[in-house]
Formats: C-alpha cells, structure tokens, sequence
C-alpha cells in the first residue's frame, strides 16, 4: 500500500478492523449471498443476521414496506438458530480474515445468556452484538433496550458469560439515548451499535389494511439519518465507548457524517439492498476524501465536529 | 424437490442505456436493454431487479421477470401500478437504468412433459413467455392460457402465436376470447383431456394472488403437477433482508419461510401454504 | 353542494372545520403570506406561527438545511409576541371565517399562563395548541413534553387559564407516546396534534460544521411519516380525545393514511414549501376518495384501520 | 428605508416546459421556460424558487434570480453546486419544471445615479443582469466588475457588453484581466473617482459570502451607498418558515432576523450586521 495513502484501520474495543465500515445486521446475511459482488475480505467487518437461542419461523407477509426515502420491516427474527448458524454458517465466514460479529437477540434474559455461552469460545465469532433494540417482538427485544434498568442488567447478565468484546445494540426508540447509552457502558459494554430502525407504520388506503401483517416495524434508510446522526453526537459527548455509526448511510458523504459525528466506525445496512457494492463504493470514497483533505488516520476524523 | 435451490447463474448489477422503452397495451409497457452479462445467463422465470434513480425518494428497486432474451439485450414487460412503474415509464430511449439479475430459480420442466400449459393473468403472462419460448424450442407442444381485464390490455398473444403456442383468450369484459377468467377456461380444458390430448400434462402460471391460488386448487382437482411464479414485495432480492418470503410446506407437516427472490420465485403448487 | 357529495365537515373538541384540513404551526405564517395562492375560507382551519409571551429574536443562521425526503429547523421560535400578534397579525385573520388556532410557547410554566391569559376571550382565537414540544429551546419547549408529569402540571395550569378549545401538541422524541398524550388528556386536553419535529442534525462534510448554527434541529417532512402515523394509531387506540395527526402529509394519499390510523382532523406542514396549493390539493383529494369509495363522510373513514 | 417591503408583484406557481438548458461556462447553465405572468411582473433582483420533481427525496425547491425576460419567456443562469444543480442541468428541452416566483424585492434606484457599478462573484453577476440591464435601458452609466475562477467560468461579458456596460474583468488564476480578486478591482476604481467619473456612483453587488462582505467593508470606506443580493439557504421562499433570515440593524441600535426570501434579497449594505 503506497505509503502516504491515509490509514484505514481502525479499532472498535479489541475489534481490530483493516477499515471502518462493516455491514449491518439483517442487511448482509451471512455473507455468502453477496459473493458475486463483495470480496468479504475488503470488509472492514460483517455482522451477521440476528440470531436466537432456538430457530425462529419470523412473522407472516408482508413483511416489508417502502416509504419517502426509506423502508419499514417486519421480519420478525426469522432465523436458524445459534446452533444452526455455528454448525451451517459458521465455517463459511471462517474462510475469511475479517472480524465476524454476531447480532443476538432473545425474549428473555436467560434467552441471551444461552446464545451468549454457546458462542463464547466458538471459532470464528470476534464479537458479540447484543440486540435489545428490535422493535417487531411482542416481548423482549426492543423493550429491553428502551429500559435503563432493564439494559444494565441484561447487559451486566451477558458480560459475565463472555470475555468477547461486547457490543450493543441501542433503540432510537428512547427520550434520552445517552441514559440508555450509559447504562449499558456501565454494564460493561465494549462499544454501542447506534442505531436500530425507528418504530413506524405504514397503511394501504385502497384496503385499508396496515402495510405490514405486523402493523408496525422498523423504519430504515436514508429517512433516518438525521436521527441517527444526533444520537451518536449526543453519545459521543456522553459516554467514552466507541461507537458504531449507522442509518442511512447510502454513500461516501454519509459514512463522513457519522465519523465527524463521533462514530469509530459505520455500519451499511438498507444500502445493501440499493446497492449492493455499497460497502466497497464507501470504503474507496472514504479513503479518497482523508486523501483529498490532507487527513492521515480515520481516527482524526472521529468527532472532529465544529461546533 | 425443495427448497428450490437451482445453480444460480452469476449475478451481475449493470448499468445500462434504455434502448426502448414502448407501449404495447393499455398500461403495459415493453422495455429493451443491454444487458450482456444477464442476457448470457439468464433463464425461463428468472428476474432482473431495476434501480429507477438514486435521486428518488423511492428507496427500493423494483422486480421484474426477464421477458425476452435477444443476443446481448434483454426486455421486461411491465404493467403500471403506481409510483414506480410510473417514473419508469417516463424514462426515454438513452436514459440510464440499473439493471441487477439474473436472480431467482427458473421452470423446471418434467420428463416427456405433453403438453405445457402456461396460465398467463394480466401482466402475469410476462414471466411465461421466456419459458414458452424455451418449450416451443424443445419441441413440447404448449397452450397458453391469456386472461386479461378487456381487450385493450391483452398482451403477447401475438408473441405467443409466433411461436406456435395454442392460445386461449379471456377476458373480463368479453371483449374477445371467453367471457370470465382465464381460470374458468383451465378448468374447460383439463375437464377434456381427450380433446385436448393430455397426456403428461403440467401446468406454469403467475398472475395475481387470487388467481394463483385458484390455479393451485384446480389443479389438485385434476392432480396436474403445477408451478407458481410468485411475486412479492422485494427488499434486496439478494436473499438477505426475508423480506420476500412465501409459506412453504415443510416434510414435516409443517412450515417454514422461503423466500421468493432466491428459493422461488418459482415454486411447485402443492407445496405453498396458503 | 351537490346532495351526494361526502361530508367533509369535522368537529375536533369544540372546533367546527368545514373540512378536516389545517395547516401547520410555522409552516403557513399567520395566513396572509400565501394570499396569492389560497383563500383562506377554503380551509379547515389554520394553526399560526407559535407565539410567546414577549417578542424572540430567534436562533442565528443557517436555521435550515435538507435531507433526504425531509429538513431539518432551528428557527428557535423567532416571533412578533402576542401582544403584536393580537395587534398585528389577529386582524387580518378576522376577516374570514375559519377558526384560527395560536400555537403558543414558552420557557416557563408562568409563560405559558400569560399568553394564555392575553389569548383568551380575545376575539377571533378559536382554540389554543399548547407547543409542549420544541425542539429547538435549550430550556422549556420539549423539555415538557417528554415529561408526563411535567405535560400533566402544564397543561393542567393553562386549563385552569382559559375555555378555549385546548390542544396540546406531542414531541415525538419520546420512548412511549402514549404516556404523554394520557397525561395530556387527564389534565383536560380537549384535543391533541401529533407530531411535532423530531430531533435531528446534518453536518457539512466540507466545512465539518453543523448544517445548523444550533448543531441540532426538528426533522419534518416525508420522512417522518411512518413515525407520524404509528404514533398517532397508537394514542388513537389509548386515549379517547380528537387527534389532528401531521407529518410529512404531501398528498390526498397521506392525509388518508392518518385518518384511517385515527386521525379526526390533519395538518399539513412542510408541504407547504414545496406546494403552495398543498391544503387545497389535498382537501379536493380527500372528497375524491370519499367518493371514489363510496364513504359518505369523514368521520366514517376515522380510525378505520382493518387489523 | 428598511424593512425593505417592495411593493409584490403577484406570485405565481407555474407547472412549465423546459424551452432550453444549455451550458454556457464551465459549471455554468442557462436554462429558458414559458413562464407568461412571471415575465410580465418580474423586477431586476427578483428571483423563482424551482422544484425539480416530486419524486426526489430531494424535498425543497431551488431559487435563482430571473437572469432575463424576453417576452412570455423567463432565463436562470445556474452554477453547478450539489445534487440539485447536478439533477437540472441533466433536465433536457421539453421536460417539466415547477416555477414560482416572481419572488423577493427588487434593486432600488437612487435619483441622479451616475455611474451605477454592479460588482459579481461567480454566478452572482446572474443575479445583477437584469437590473443592468435596467439600467442601461435608462440610460445611466454602468461598470461591470466580473470576478471568476478563470477564464473558462467567465459569464456573461458578452451579455454586459452587449448592453454597453463597461466592463472588469478578473480572475483568480489571472488567465483573464485583473489577476486577483473582484474587489480588488473595485479598490481601484474607487481609488480614481475623477478617472473613472464617479459622480453619485452606487454599487449593487452579489456573489459569495466573503466576497459580499469585503465588498460591504470597501463601500463603507469610500461611502458609497450599496445594495447586496444576499444568497441564503431557503426553505418555503413565501416568508413563513423564517428560514432564510438575515441579520439587519434596527433603528434603535439593536438588530432583527429579516427574510432574504421577502423584505430581501436586496439589503443596503449598512444595514446588515456580518
Ligand atoms: C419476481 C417478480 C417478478 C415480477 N415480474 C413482473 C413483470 O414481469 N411485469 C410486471 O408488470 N410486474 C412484475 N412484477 C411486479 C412488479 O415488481 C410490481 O408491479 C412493481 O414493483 C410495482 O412497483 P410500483 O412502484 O409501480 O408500485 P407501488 O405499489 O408504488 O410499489 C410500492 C412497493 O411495493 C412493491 N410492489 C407493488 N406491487 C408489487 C407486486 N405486484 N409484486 C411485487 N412487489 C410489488 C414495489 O416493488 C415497491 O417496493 C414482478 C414481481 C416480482 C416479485
Ligand atoms: C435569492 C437567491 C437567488 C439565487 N440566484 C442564483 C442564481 O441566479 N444562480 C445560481 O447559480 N445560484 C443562485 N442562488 C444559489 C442557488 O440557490 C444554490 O446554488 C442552489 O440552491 C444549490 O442547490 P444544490 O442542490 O445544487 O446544492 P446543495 O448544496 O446540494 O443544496 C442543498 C441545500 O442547500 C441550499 N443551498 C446550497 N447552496 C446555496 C446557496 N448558495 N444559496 C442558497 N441556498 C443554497 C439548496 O437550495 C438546498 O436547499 C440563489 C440563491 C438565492 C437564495
Ligand atoms: C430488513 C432488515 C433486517 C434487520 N435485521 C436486524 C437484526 O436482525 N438485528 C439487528 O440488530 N438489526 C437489524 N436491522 C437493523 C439494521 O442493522 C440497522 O441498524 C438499521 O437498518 C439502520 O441502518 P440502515 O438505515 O443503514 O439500514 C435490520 C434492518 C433491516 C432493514
Ligand atoms: C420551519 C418550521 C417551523 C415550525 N414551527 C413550529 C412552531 O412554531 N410551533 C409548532 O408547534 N410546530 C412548529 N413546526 C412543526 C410543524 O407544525 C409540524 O408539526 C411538523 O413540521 C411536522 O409536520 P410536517 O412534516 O408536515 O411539516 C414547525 C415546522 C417547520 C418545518
Ligand atoms: S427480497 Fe430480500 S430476501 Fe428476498
Ligand atoms: S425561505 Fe421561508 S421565510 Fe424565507
């Protein structure tokens, strides 16, 4: 690499990563599905679909809804199950030398534990991010995340089961994400996922019927962004973990924004879906603008807001 | 013989200059591209899925069955439905489209199949016609079975006819062919199987929601093995968001979720949960 | 009026709208900046610019910046006060028919009581909107209204100030809307306007400043729809008093969306920026689908979500 | 004489066709549209607030000063500067364009105005054209100071000299006239009061932010009275969102946010607090 290009690397607690964008839970799979288009090793990092204790079949159709600038899901979880994942999907990602990060999610506080211990040691999984943010389960899920209580103590539960460096997952769902922010750095938490979808819903008016079977869901894209930029600045002068920035990052400019904001890193998410070189299109966009700006490091980047 | 994991083709995200881009019938429109690398791979049922513009408010891309095939260009045929459709529409020869596929599973085609019968509805018929052509190609005798709302939208039947498939038109109004369903004129047909010379029948649709799942009930009524061309609502089409997702019977007895863009969107009829 | 045409007459509380359309505290002025493209009579009703007790300056620039399907403010409630407003603004808005309704805010409880106190039985003031939801003052505004027990001293002190027909109008920025809007009811809401902005933030990736002199500024427009809307379905299924729901209402197709979600009256905000005959579009619209689906009136159509 | 409350020309929201969009400098567009009652009531320094599609997740309209009224026909004359410049030089002759205006006050005259000196900072010489033209249609005097990045931005000399404006040139590379900035140029002139016959001169100035505010310093210095077009980010353009303010001087020393959009885009240089 010639050297006065700018340095990429970056860490995230003791994710090492060869550049800062990785890309979102639920929005990249497991990794393989984009083989045709992505070389995972020019990821900075993958994190793979929300995984549960047990399978889960998810929720009926529809599931998803398009709206100005964004999309509303309600996939409801579906997925193999932590043991299917270790023992299916699992050795794939191995072939790989970027930090693969599990998104895990449950119903219940014993739920996370369980998943937590099953791939606490297992070969192959660098981090564990702690969903307490989804906002389509009936019970669980987002309603840990938008407790302060309720997040200390599930993130305190799954810090004593695993040595891994620990993300979570925070709800924008909230009045004051710092408190939330703090509780789970105080519990331990390595580093803060910021943010998941917003709560919102979505109405067919020649049926009259929801959008999605779930009636509501969670909001993503570029529509969110602005939201998702103040909570990570609001974060960023709270609390001293690092952050991971996403939400509505479509481009180049975006990803900027969350750096200069105070995220380490970014996360890529409904871009996938748009774009499905998205990861890499940022990766060179975001090394073109430190060169173009005379910046060495991503790190002198990160919460360099004027203000 | 599921989940209906085919060896995918290699999926490529062009971008590429509209070549055409015309009315054919009332609402529905035929548009050209080039498009080498998915015209190479792509097969019957396969579908392309097309980013109208990143300025838009409209996030998502939108699905579209590859109709024809012709060199190193493929077309789409697509009806107007709302807000995309109709941006796309507007778009002139020389405008640029981002064109992601070949994606999805394809028609299988059983041994000594006689004959073929593809059940087009309304723009349904846009995801047969490839698999029509690919029959007619392998010498298997096909009818197909048009329903349109009146005349005016009747579509392909013209493309049909030039390759010697046996139509059947229907129309809501009556306005041409049968007065009713293209559903009510399946059911006409397999009640004649002598009339008909069905010897190894199987029968090939898409349309809307309501007449797949009445296609699917005549044919267990006739027990003529039957696949689905599914459409629904699309995230990624890449497999990752489930977004997508259809019931499918699993040999259990129960069910599990799979997903259109990459287990369908083809699927066996007896198979779907509905 | 033809006999079988549908009835798009609309009570909200006490407040008597020929049709269920307003338009948006600080998006319309105080009615006679849109003179040459609409009548005023034609209108439901209309909400003016928020007013405080004693004149404000209003934050510095830039007070605005866009983004995706939205755009963020900071305006900080720059306004003439209500004694200019009652001397300068109120009648010109006597010469028609609709009800006026003033939005009205402050730092302080004790604010809130005076410009109360000036408003009621001031002739020509139809109904106060109580704004416990600003997002761009460093103290008051919001802070209210993510606050239940704050929402319930407030509200219930300016009850206690006038009969005039009350709304109060909801912040978004909060974990579970439905707490604020009982409190709201409970302490003698007649009516509620759900959603204000939420809080949001853009930065200039060139200068690496805030798109915003305040750094942090509402979001409104298209965006936020989806989150409009389930918010509103959501206190449409808690509390029993009128919603009038806004947020990112652009066309006939959204203002039908909040009435299906349970929305008795809308207003249309940003709209009226990119369209200066939004209201009006959107009022003819609204006749249209009554009639296209056979629904005689508008109430019929208010909260109809098949679930 | 402030607030500056013009007396408004009705305002107008005109769904038009695109005549002509044709780069005309580097970065640099002119594009004409039918737009019958905003031609008849336009004023110079007045300007149009466009929408370029309901469809872009671009969600606010644009506004460009009228560059110039030929009959029912209105020109802007735009620089490349985001995606919604990018988005309407791309827009081609027959495409749809939302156009409301005529907007905002206009430049005032002062009586016995010899020379006037319009002084433009890269696409704010579109900003001056009209009242230059003006001008000159009352046969007063008019120097031309034309700043530019280089030669290949250069705007609209022609278009000044076409009306015997007497024009300085300058650019920042010096590939053309004066190399250095626009006030410099303008340093130099007021420098030579008897040369260059300033009688009861008057500048109107508009371009960048910095370039406005040397230009306000230089004014002050040499008391000459001043008119700035002021550029600011803007929402509804009808002075309801309180948006586009401006810091302007009170009487009682104080100072108040004006409205570029209504009692701007023209200020008296004194007036305004940087
Ligand atoms: C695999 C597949 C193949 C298809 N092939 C064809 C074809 O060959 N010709 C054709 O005319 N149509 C086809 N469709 C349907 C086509 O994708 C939709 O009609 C189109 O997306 C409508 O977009 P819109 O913006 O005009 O409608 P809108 O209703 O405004 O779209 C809103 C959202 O709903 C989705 N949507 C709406 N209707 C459908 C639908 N029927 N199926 C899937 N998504 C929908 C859109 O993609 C978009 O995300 C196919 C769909 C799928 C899933
Ligand atoms: C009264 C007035 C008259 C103008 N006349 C002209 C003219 O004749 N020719 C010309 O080339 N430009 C003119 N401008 C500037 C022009 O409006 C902007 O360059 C244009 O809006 C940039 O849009 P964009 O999407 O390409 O840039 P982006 O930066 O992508 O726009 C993002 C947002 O910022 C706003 N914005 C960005 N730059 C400016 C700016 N300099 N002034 C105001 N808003 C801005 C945009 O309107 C949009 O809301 C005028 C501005 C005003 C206020
Ligand atoms: C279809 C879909 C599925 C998602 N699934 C998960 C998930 O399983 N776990 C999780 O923590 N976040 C999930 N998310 C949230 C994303 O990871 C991301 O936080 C959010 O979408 C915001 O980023 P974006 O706007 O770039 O998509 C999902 C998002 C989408 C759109
Ligand atoms: C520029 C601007 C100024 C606003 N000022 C006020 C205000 O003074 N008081 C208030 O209650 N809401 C105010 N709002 C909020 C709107 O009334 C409305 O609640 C919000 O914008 C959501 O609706 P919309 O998306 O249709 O704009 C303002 C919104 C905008 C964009
Ligand atoms: S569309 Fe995303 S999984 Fe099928
Ligand atoms: S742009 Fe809205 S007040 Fe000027």
């Amino acid at each position: 690499m010639d050297k006065n290009s700018p340095s990429l690397e970056t860490h995230v607690a003791s994710i090492r990563m060869k550049n800062p964008v990785m890309t979102a839970s639920g929005t990249f799979g497991y990794g393989n599905e984009y083989a045709d288009f992505i070389d995972l090793n020019q990821l900075g990092a993958t994190v793979v679909k929300g995984i549960t204790n047990v399978p889960w079949p998810g929720n009926p159709m529809q599931r998803i809804a398009e709206t100005p600038s964004g999309m509303l899901n309600a996939i409801g979880l579906q997925n193999v199950g932590v043991d299917n994942f270790i023992e299916k999907k699992l050795p794939y990602l191995r072939n790989f030398e970027i930090p693969v990060i599990v998104n895990i999610c449950g119903e219940r506080l014993e739920e996370y534990e369980e998943v937590t211990e099953k791939l606490d040691g297992t070969h192959g999984v660098a981090a564990i991010e702690l969903n307490i943010s989804c906002p389509n389960l009936h019970c669980g899920g987002m309603s840990f995340g938008v407790d302060s209580k309720l997040t200390h103590q599930l993130v305190n539960a799954v810090r004593e089961k695993t040595a891994l460096p620990l993300l979570v997952k925070l709800s924008p769902n909230v009045t004051d994400i710092t408190v939330i922010a703090s509780a789970a750095a105080d519990a331990g938490a390595d580093g803060l996922s910021v943010i998941n979808t917003l709560l919102g819903m979505a109405i067919d008016i020649k049926t009259r019927r929801p959008m999605l079977e779930n009636v509501t869901g969670g909001l993503s894209g570029p529509a969110i962004k602005p939201i998702a930029l103040r909570m990570v600045w609001q974060i960023y002068n709270t609390v001293k973990i690092p952050i991971i920035g996403m939400g509505g990052i479509m481009t180049r400019d975006d990803a900027i924004e969350f750096f200069i904001a105070g995220a380490s890193a970014v996360a890529v998410g409904t871009a996938n879906f748009v774009n499905p070189r998205a990861p890499l299109d940022i990766i060179d966009g975001i090394r073109e603008y430190l060169e173009q700006n005379g910046i060495t490091s991503i790190g002198a980047l990160v919460g360099s807001l004027q203000t | 013989m599921q989940p209906y994991i085919s060896d995918q083709p290699k999926k490529f995200d062009l971008v590429t200059k509209i070549l055409a881009n015309e009315q054919v019938a009332q609402d529905h429109y035929l548009l050209r591209c080039v498009c080498p690398e998915i015209a190479e791979g792509a097969l019957p049922g396969q579908f392309v899925h097309v980013l109208i513009s990143f300025e838009s408010a409209m996030l998502l891309r939108r699905p579209f069955t590859i109709y024809s095939v012709e060199g190193d260009q493929i077309t789409i045929l697509y009806q107007l439905i709302g807000a995309g459709t109709e941006v796309l529409s507007h778009l002139s020869c020389g405008d640029l489209l981002h064109v992601m596929g070949p994606l999805g599973n394809s028609f299988r085609i059983p041994p000594n199949l006689d004959p073929a019968i593809v059940v087009g509805g309304g723009a349904g018929i846009a995801s047969l016609m490839l698999h029509a052509a690919a029959l007619r190609k392998l010498g298997v005798r096909t009818l197909g079975l048009v329903g349109s709302v009146n005349a005016a939208r009747l579509l392909t039947v013209v493309d049909l006819e030039g390759i010697d498939v046996e139509t059947h038109i229907s129309t809501d109004d009556g306005s041409v062919g049968h007065h009713g369903f293209v559903t009510e004129v399946l059911t006409q047909i397999l009640e004649q199987p002598q009339v008909h010379e069905l010897h190894n029948p199987a029968i090939y649709a898409c349309g809307p929601h309501g007449m797949l799942r009445a296609v699917a009930k005549i044919s267990r009524t006739y027990r003529v093995p039957t696949q689905l061309a599914m459409e629904n609502r699309m995230g990624c089409a890449m497999g990752v968001c489930l977004g997508c997702v259809c019931k499918i019977r699993t040999p259990d007895g129960g069910f599990e979720y799979q997903r259109v863009c990459t287990e369908g969107p083809v699927f066996d009829s007896e198979d779907i949960v509905w």
